[in-house]
């Protein structure tokens, strides 16, 4: 589904990623772990087009994107849920939903069950200016506004930060939910270990712009991840 | 911006600033008194003038980068304070012509007599005192940047509706002193002076020595603003211009700050505006246009914002090029031209010509700044408002 | 180079005054266009320098010092507004050039090196009221003007003049507007409104330029008829009725010294040339291009008298000489600078040209001082005898009333 | 007083009859019109009005509409019709064309209120009601005391109400200005034209002159109740004023609420955008004028789109190719959009020159009619509609539409919005085409009440700009009820304080105002705007 | 909830029936609370609970409608601006990292040390030895040292995270108000900031919100769960922690 190649990034002059490779497949989850600053964000922001990479080739559902806009990357089906949430502050929770209608068919333009059912405290608060919600509500709506596009790629990026405990459960239920539909590949940045080790099917570690730890969930040992993040 | 390398190249750029301005200050008016008229590079007296106007503008375009560009208020009124100081000192020259004015009379200006005043309005007392007009000079620009800072700054107006509030305040202004009831001369302001401290303002001595001071005074503000931007005031500016109310929440009284720059930045304008009026010969209220005050932003932008040479150099190219435009066979072209030449700086210049060269001198420094575009529009004194409903 | 005379052009050809000052740019370079075809001046031909001071005045000090030093130009035309001359003003004394300054205004001025070729109020103002009071019995005066010093001082002299004609003054209302007004609703009903005191009323206006367009369109829709109260403007002429549909204004009445439908053989000559020269058949003439026609063609007749384009000798020259204007007479330069002209009050016709109803019998000489004002009464300007712009009859002295 | 009376009866029935003219002095009366002297013009109507001849009110209605021509040198004076066919003045016999040195009669003020007056006689038993309305008004203006017996046979024969209250009045100026009338005559005179309230009354009443005592007593009582009654009015005109102000400050403002309130761009050439709309406005008419007069009435509507598409287009060109590099630097679009409408205005002055090009009112949109005490002018009104109009569609637009939702979604986070796959650019496009577009519409609606000038927009940015910071940034409700409010506040201030003074007064209220509200009238409110 | 009135008046930060509505949703709720000097307060609560605007009540940023908050027993917050607040030792780290972008991570340091904020003392600022060694143990502290010189805005979400505990340091208040500082860390970072924060506490008083609850319970403090704006549960992590409606609405089965 998406594979990237040896990816360069540079802000400025300051290197961010290093001949990053990654891949990701339907009905998986692949986690991405490190310590801050280390480029998680940096590798999201390239795969979704908001920063143009330096060198190397990301390739999604067997066509090459690396030249794509990140509105053309949406629209193929990738979903996005950022770091800090980035809701729109001046729009209600309902809109901020409605903003991604953008990529579906008229008659798909409603908001999915799923993410009533997943998030209930946005049911209740569909009228109320997203900017206004308190932190973990913003989470919950940013996840929910991805999942409106139906995306066939969602990249998540360190979901629980700021999630009260029972909501992140319910997080990882809805993550569990989503692989288990079997048609959507997911990427989870994480620090939250735990909730990465239940949660993933591979993983990577990252320093200093490159990866240089990955394993699969059949030979996944937390302490030795613990050990990679802590170095 | 990071600090011992830009403040150490800044000084060695600001050394030589205020070199080419002491420079400038004492050649040209040597070499216009001193070198025959005609010879190569004998500069004639129209230049001189030309160029005391220029260094005006640069000390008005100085004062607004100071709190523009260091302290985030976009000040879309700063020809009012300008203005002002040039009424100030226009009433002085006034009151020097005596009885040499077209009606003789010795105390009352000629647009006085001609309005059948009999006597001379209060405010107008003391203007016939050099240290007196001087004083005002400052006095009445700081005072109403004081006043209208005050009030502003306390009640947290800030961004857009900062800008627009000091445009009603310069338009109201001039719509004030095109009043002959006022008692500025209405709309032809103050004009036809005679001397300054006793030496006749049209004499090339005169000319010259203005000129002189003017580039004495563009210095001193240059060195004023150095000042404050290096010292950790400066720091504080910027944080207030990057986040207000984070700089609250770490115990700094913001409208204090801005309070002191707004009103130092005024009395900059008043000064630039008292040297400019007898060098051009006028001060009428249409210097209060806010399109006056907005093209003075636009100087500042163009030579780039936030590094104080440039709002100089901005101010001294913009009208350049406007006197160059103006004449010749271009003149009907010549807003193409300026409009031009607006559109192209900013494209490509984005930060302005000093601060462009400025990232190409030190590209690994500026670059890679995180320019989120909420943080920029911060950084611009402008809370990029959104739509509602 | 020495072979041509240079001829400054200082008029704005962007900002606010453009809409006017264009026009007369246009008139100086046919003017000069025209001059050269007949051989230019003492066997040169006349080059023009164009500048473009923007509306902007102390542009306007600026480029009259480079016309002057750098492009060594022996004569300037140029300015409209009043500031902008002022402005000028320091300038043409310390360097000893030569102005003429074509549009009506304020008076209370004689410099010796300005030439005002436009009309003083006494050759405006005055004769349009008297023309209201004569023939329209008009009684009550509403004195609407932009508030600046022209409509101020025209204003004031007005006011002097209706009240030593009787009027109280309860029957005057004085009006002033920003610059550029253009909402007149309320203006326009106060008129009303003052007009309907069982006394015959009309509207003398000084509104300035930009906002007449506006002032005349709610004239027009709030039905306000030249029988019922006729307006005389001193700023409205051909070229402003251009913008606007003159229909609802018929009747409505400006005093100049020139309207573009009198019918004289010269002013049929000239209107032919200058549509020709723009190339717009449609292009019309006004006023102060008038005066720009009178003024050159006396400059030039000055210039070949005294063989040189030295200022001073030009300067001299020029009092005395005299240029046939458009409208059949022939204008003298006097020796306050001013010259002599004709008045004439038009009513606005449909066409966008005005009717002339009535006219001076002669020409009336322009009062650089006036004799309504207190402080100006005794003084006259006289750069012949007494060399001095500002001789006040009374103490016998140069240089106004003290000293 | 009798023979008055069978004047006008003779004339009536004459004109009824329609008697061929007779020869004689009545000729000699109408070749005075070719003598091109006011005087002589003036001799000329009263004799005509006089003559009884069938021909004179023709003669009269043509030299009033400038129809009325003489050859100076024949002195033969020709009437051309309305339906353009000339015919003879004094024998009414057709003639082929004018001869050539035939020039219209002029007319001056004063010519012309007598020519009113004297058609008012004559047309006061026309069959036409309009112009039986108008001649009712006239008299009752001119009050001539000759014509006292046609308006009370007029008034006897009258059977529509409104004409015959017109006839009343009329009838009760002429009373009240003849000497011989009785007291009471007169009493009753002061309470018919007390009744009929308004500025002419008032004119008519405050200008009688001698009367009795009583008369004057009974007319002095009249007018205070009439002023009364008016300065009552007077504050429903200026409230009126205030809203008609206020919906051109709208109009002016709403595109910028757009550009600048929603997007965040300091767009200075939106004045010139404005300009753009007036000077579409200009051309459409000229293209009307010259090649399909009958389409003049419909010149705005064909306008409002083009003016829409001409500035939305340029307003999308000016996006692609500067805003678009300038997002997220509010500060700079100050700098380049001022340089942009440099560039504009130079533009319009070099392609239309520098002078005021006519737009002219379509019929609908001339003229004024009353209600109650106050004059309404057609096209403020129909401005007022207009732009209450575009303000709802436009509310409807941003809050009912997916393109509405994109726009707001990609101004508040443009880089999330492309990634939620909103096409940000082809949206920041059509914002500002969008905003742009209706500027120029705004422009069509201005063109009908300012100069059509390169100048044009700048004298409504600065106003604008005030109205969309004192409605509060952001949001449209704010922006029209700052304009409302701005547009009333000054119609009240200006009796008061005079224009000057009063914008002034706006001016520092304003200032005042943003410190009591540092974000306007209808701030946003909550950590959503600090987020 | 019953706060313990006899302390009240002794209290480093005492909140008595604070109101805080938002047309119309009522954010804060009856809210009484109160902070003994010296002690840390742990924070938690369902998202929306109130915790953020609850320090946004005591640093000045919202008015409540009612109710009342002292500081120190004497000071009534509620009429003083965030400026005097500050001025008073009470500083605060934000749920969403903010730091001055423009300006380097040495000068966001310098900027919040904790001395003379006038604008003479400013302008007549000269660094001291003892001023620069107290932002090198900072830096230090937060593992920045490398990046003294870059911009803050170009730190990562994590790195501004630190910076602005950082920034908390330097300014050294009396009572630090800690909004989530730990969202975004490391596990081995998490600890490293309950280490910091117990070792800070030794002569600070802190109120610390966080939803991660190993970090809550290492800490080792007393604990207030808030709910819709009002408080529901107080004692150790583990009473609260096994109170049924903690369970239900905040930490989940
Ligand atoms: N806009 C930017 N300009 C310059 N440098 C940046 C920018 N954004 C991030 N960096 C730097 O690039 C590196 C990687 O940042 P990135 O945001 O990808 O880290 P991260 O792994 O997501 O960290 P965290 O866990 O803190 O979110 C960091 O050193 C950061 O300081
Ligand atoms: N300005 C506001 N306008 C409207 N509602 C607001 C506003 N500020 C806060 N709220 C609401 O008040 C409630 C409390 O918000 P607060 O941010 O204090 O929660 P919190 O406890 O900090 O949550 P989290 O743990 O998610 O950060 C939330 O429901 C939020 O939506
Ligand atoms: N002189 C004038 N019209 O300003
Ligand atoms: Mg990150
Ligand atoms: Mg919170």
């Amino acid at each position: 589904m998406l594979k990237v190649d040896n990816i360069n990034l540079y802000y400025g002059a300051a290197q961010a990623l290093r001949g990053v490779s990654l891949t990701a497949e339907p009905g998986k989850v692949t986690c991405v772990l490190g310590r801050n600053g280390v480029g998680k964000t940096s590798l999201l922001r390239a795969m979704v087009g908001q920063y143009p990479i330096a060198s190397g080739a990301i390739n999604f559902d067997g066509k090459d994107i690396t030249a794509l806009k990140p509105y053309e990357r949406a629209r193929r089906g990738i979903g996005f849920v950022p770091q800090g949430r980035e809701i729109f502050p001046l729009l209600t929770v309902e809109e901020n939903l409605k903003t991604g209608f953008g990529p579906l068919k008229r008659e798909d333009r409603n908001i999915p069950n799923d993410v009533f059912s997943l998030f209930p405290v946005l049911e209740t608060m569909l009228g109320r200016r997203g900017g206004d919600l308190s932190g973990g509500q913003q989470q919950q709506l940013a996840i929910g506004r991805a999942l409106v596009m139906r995306p066939k790629l969602l990249l998540l990026d360190e979901p629980t930060e700021g999630i009260q405990p029972s909501i992140i459960k319910d997080i990882g239920r809805a993550i569990s939910y989503l692989r288990n539909l079997g048609n959507i590949a997911i990427v989870l940045v994480e620090q939250y270990l735990d909730f990465a080790c239940e949660l993933g099917d591979s993983f990577a570690v990252m320093d200093r712009g490159a990866v240089k730890y990955a394993c699969d969930r059949a030979n996944l040992d937390p302490a030795e991840i613990s050990r990679q993040m802590a170095l | 911006m990071t600090p011992h390398i830009l403040t150490r190249s800044l000084d060695r750029a600001a050394t030589a600033f205020v070199l080419l301005v002491a420079a400038v200050g004492v050649l040209i008016p040597l070499s216009n008194l001193l070198l025959p008229q005609g010879s190569m590079f004998q500069v004639p007296t129209y230049l001189v003038a030309l160029w005391g106007k220029y260094v005006c503008y640069a000390i008005l375009a100085l004062s607004i980068d100071l709190i523009w560009g260091y302290c985030g208020i976009l000040s879309l009124g700063h020809g009012a304070f300008f203005a002002l100081g040039g009424y100030a000192m226009g009433m002085y020259l006034m009151r020097q012509i005596g009885s040499r004015g077209v009606y003789g009379n010795p105390i009352l200006p000629d647009f006085m007599v001609f309005l059948n005043w009999d006597k001379l309005p209060w405010y107008w007392y003391g203007f016939d005192k050099f240290w007196f007009a001087a004083l005002m000079v400052l006095l009445v620009p700081g005072l109403l940047a004081f006043c209208f800072g005050w009030l502003a700054f306390r009640s947290r107006v800030t961004g857009v509706y900062l800008s627009i509030i000091t445009q009603a305040m310069t338009y109201a202004l001039l719509l004030a002193f095109f009043r002959n009831d006022f008692g500025f001369g209405g709309n032809n302001g103050l004009t036809d002076f005679k001397d300054i401290l006793g030496f006749n303002v049209q004499a090339e001595g005169t000319r010259a020595a203005l000129f002189l001071l003017s580039c004495l005074a563009l210095i001193i503000a240059f060195l004023i603003c150095r000042a404050i931007v290096s010292s950790k005031l400066g720091k504080v500016l910027i944080a207030v211009r990057d986040a207000e109310s984070r700089t609250r929440f770490l115990g700094y009284r913001v409208e204090s700050y801005k309070l002191f720059v707004f009103t130092l930045s005024a009395c900059m304008a008043g000064v630039a505006g008292a040297l400019y009026v007898p060098q051009v010969g006028i001060i009428n209220p249409s210097e209060f246009a806010p399109a006056n005050s907005i093209e003075a932003v636009i100087w500042v932008a163009v030579g780039g914002r936030g590094t104080l040479i440039g709002a100089a150099l901005g101010a001294v190219v913009v009208n350049y090029a406007k006197t160059f435009f103006t004449s010749g066979p271009l003149a009907p072209y010549w807003l193409f031209m300026l409009g031009a030449l607006f559109i192209l700086v900013t494209l490509l210049l984005p930060k302005g010509i000093v601060g462009t060269f400025n990232s190409w001198w030190e590209p690994r420094r500026s670059t890679g700044i995180a320019a989120d575009e909420a943080s920029a529009a911060r950084e611009d004194g402008i809370s990029a408002a959104k739509m509602a409903e | 180079a020495d072979d041509t005379i240079k001829v400054g052009i200082l008029h704005s050809l962007s900002g606010t005054m453009a809409i006017s000052e264009t026009t007369l740019k246009d008139t100086i370079l046919f003017l000069i266009d025209e001059q050269n075809k007949k051989g230019g001046v003492l066997g040169k031909k006349l080059e023009p320098v164009v500048v473009d001071p923007a509306s902007n005045w102390p542009l306007f000090a600026e480029k009259a010092r480079e016309l002057i030093t750098k492009d060594k130009v022996a004569v300037v035309f140029g300015c409209w507004t009043s500031v902008s001359r002022k402005s000028v003003l320091p300038v043409f004394k310390e360097l000893n050039n030569i102005l003429f300054y074509p549009v009506q205004y304020e008076g209370e001025e004689s410099e010796r090196n300005v030439f005002y070729t436009g009309a003083a109020p006494n050759q405006q103002a005055i004769p349009a009221v008297d023309y209201l009071m004569k023939e329209e019995k008009v009684k009550r005066w509403v004195l609407a003007g932009t508030d600046y010093v022209y409509p101020r001082t025209t204003n004031k002299i007005l006011e002097a003049y209706l009240k030593s004609k009787g009027v109280a003054q309860d029957d005057i209302m004085i009006n002033y507007t920003p610059f550029g007004h253009s909402d007149w609703q309320t203006i326009v009903a106060d008129i009303k409104k003052f007009g309907s005191a069982g006394k015959k009323t009309a509207v003398v206006s000084t509104i300035n330029g930009d906002a007449n367009v506006p002032f005349y369109k709610e004239l027009g829709n709030q039905g306000i008829k030249a029988t019922d109260i006729p307006v005389v403007a001193f700023s409205v002429g051909e070229e402003e009725l251009a913008g606007i549909d003159t229909k609802p204004l018929l009747g409505h009445l400006a005093a100049w010294n020139y309207f573009e439908s009198i019918k004289t053989p010269a002013n049929e000559k000239f209107i032919k040339e200058w549509q020709a020269y723009t190339k717009n058949p449609k292009r019309v003439t006004n006023d102060p291009m008038e005066a720009h026609y009178i003024g050159f063609n006396m400059w030039v007749k000055a210039v070949e008298k005294v063989k040189s384009t030295d200022p001073d000798k030009v300067i001299d020259a020029l009092p005395g000489i005299e240029a046939p204007n458009l409208t059949g007479g022939t204008s003298k330069m006097l020796p306050n600078h001013h010259i002599t002209k004709p008045v004439f009050i038009g009513e606005i016709k449909g066409n966008g040209q005005f009717d002339v109803v009535w006219k001076t019998p002669g020409l009336v000489a322009g009062d650089a001082w006036s004799k309504e004002l207190e402080g100006s009464k005794d003084l006259i300007g006289d750069w012949v005898g007494k060399k001095c712009g500002n001789y006040n009859t009374k103490t016998n002295k140069c240089g106004g009333q003290g000293s | 007083m009798d023979r008055f009376r069978a004047l006008f009866l003779s004339i009536l029935l004459l004109s009824c009859l329609a008697v061929p003219a007779l020869a004689g002095p009545f000729e000699d009366s109408v070749a005075k019109f070719a003598n091109d002297e006011f005087s002589d013009t003036e001799a000329a109507v009263g004799e005509i009005a006089a003559s009884g001849n069938a021909l004179a009110s023709p003669i009269i209605s043509a030299l009033q509409d400038g129809r009325l021509s003489a050859d100076p040198d024949s002195k033969k004076v020709f009437i051309t019709q309305t339906d353009g066919k000339i015919v003879d003045a004094t024998t009414g016999a057709a003639v082929d064309k004018l001869p050539d040195n035939a020039a219209a009669v002029r007319l001056n003020n004063r010519l012309r209120r007598t020519v009113e007056a004297a058609l008012g006689g004559l047309t006061l038993l026309s069959p036409d009601p309009a112009k039986r309305l108008a001649a009712a008004q006239s008299v009752f203006k001119s009050h001539e005391e000759n014509l006292l017996p046609t308006v009370e046979s007029a008034l006897a024969k009258e059977s529509v109400k409104s004409i015959k209250q017109a006839f009343a009045e009329a009838r009760a100026a002429i009373i009240l200005f003849k000497s011989d009338a009785s007291d009471s005559d007169k009493l009753d005179a002061v309470a018919v034209v007390k009744a009929r309230g308004d500025q002419e009354a008032l004119a008519l009443l405050t200008g009688l002159g001698d009367q009795p005592a009583l008369v004057t007593k009974a007319a002095a009582s009249a007018v205070s109740s009439i002023q009364s009654n008016l300065a009552m009015w007077s504050m429903v005109q200026n409230a009126w004023y205030g809203l008609s102000l206020g919906s051109v400050l709208l109009l002016a403002a709403i595109g910028l609420a757009i550009t600048f309130g929603v997007m965040g761009v300091i767009n200075m050439a939106h004045g010139e955008m404005v300009m753009l709309g007036a000077y579409t406005t200009f051309v459409v008419q000229e293209v009307i004028r010259t090649r399909y007069p009958a389409l003049f009435d419909y010149s705005l509507l064909i306008a409002v789109p083009l003016a829409f598409l001409v500035a939305g287009f340029i307003g999308v060109l000016i996006e692609r190719t500067i805003i678009r590099f300038l997002y997220g630097r509010p500060l700079e679009t100050l700098l380049a959009t001022w340089g942009l409408s440099l560039v504009l205005q130079q533009a319009v002055r070099t392609a239309f020159g520098p002078t005021n090009r006519e737009v002219g009112n379509p019929s609908w949109m001339s003229g004024a009619f009353e209600l109650g005490q106050i004059t309404i002018t057609y096209n403020r009104l129909w401005i007022l509609c207009f732009t209450l109009a575009v303000f709802a569609i436009l509310l409807a637009m941003l809050r009912y539409t997916a393109l509405g939702l994109e726009m707001r979604a990609v101004t508040q986070n443009r880089r999330m919005a492309a990634s939620m796959g909103i096409a940000t650019s082809r949206v920041d496009a059509l914002t500002f085409g969008l905003g742009s577009g209706i500027a120029g519409i705004a422009g069509v609606a201005l063109s009908q009440i300012d100069n059509v000038s390169p100048n044009l927009g700048q004298s409504y940015i600065i106003d604008s700009f005030m109205v969309v910071v004192f409605g509060g940034v952001g949001n449209l409700w704010g922006t029209l009820v700052g304009a409302f409010t701005l547009g009333i506040a000054n119609k009240f201030l200006e009796p008061v304080a005079g224009a000057v003074l009063g914008k002034i007064a706006i001016l520092v209220l304003i200032i005042l105002f943003i410190q009591k509200r540092p974000r306007g009238l209808f701030a946003l409110k909550g950590r959503a705007v600090e987020a | 909830m019953n706060v313990m009135d006899t302390r009240a008046t002794s209290a480093m930060l005492y909140l008595d029936g604070v109101h805080v509505s938002f047309d119309g949703f009522h954010a804060i709720n009856n809210l009484s609370l109160t902070l003994a000097p010296g002690e840390m307060r742990a924070i938690i609560g369902p998202n929306g609970a109130g915790k953020t605007t609850m320090m946004d009540i005591i640093t000045g940023k919202t008015k409540p409608d009612e109710g009342t908050v002292l500081f120190d027993g004497t000071v009534d917050l509620t009429r003083l601006d965030e400026t005097r607040i500050a001025e008073l030792g009470i500083g605060r780290k934000f749920q969403k990292p903010t730091v001055f972008e423009s300006q380097t991570v040495q000068d966001n340091l310098l900027l919040a040390l904790n001395v003379d904020h006038s604008v003479r003392g400013t302008l007549f600022w000269r660094g001291s030895k003892a001023e620069s060694e107290r932002i090198d143990k900072v830096l230090e502290t937060i593992r920045l040292t490398d990046a003294r010189n870059r911009l803050a805005g170009s730190l990562s979400h994590g790195q501004k995270q630190w910076l602005e505990i950082g920034m908390l340091l330097a300014q050294d208040p009396k009572v630090l108000l800690v909004d989530e500082p730990v969202a975004g860390m490391t596990d081995v970072e998490t600890h490293l900031t309950a280490e910091l924060l117990k070792e800070i506490n030794r002569n600070h008083t802190i109120m610390v919100v966080e939803h991660d609850m190993t970090f809550v319970r290492e800490l080792g403090v007393k604990v207030t769960c808030l709910h819709e704006g009002s408080v529901l549960a107080e004692g150790s992590i583990d009473q609260v922690s096994s109170n049924e409606r903690v369970v239900e609405v905040y930490l989940g089965r």
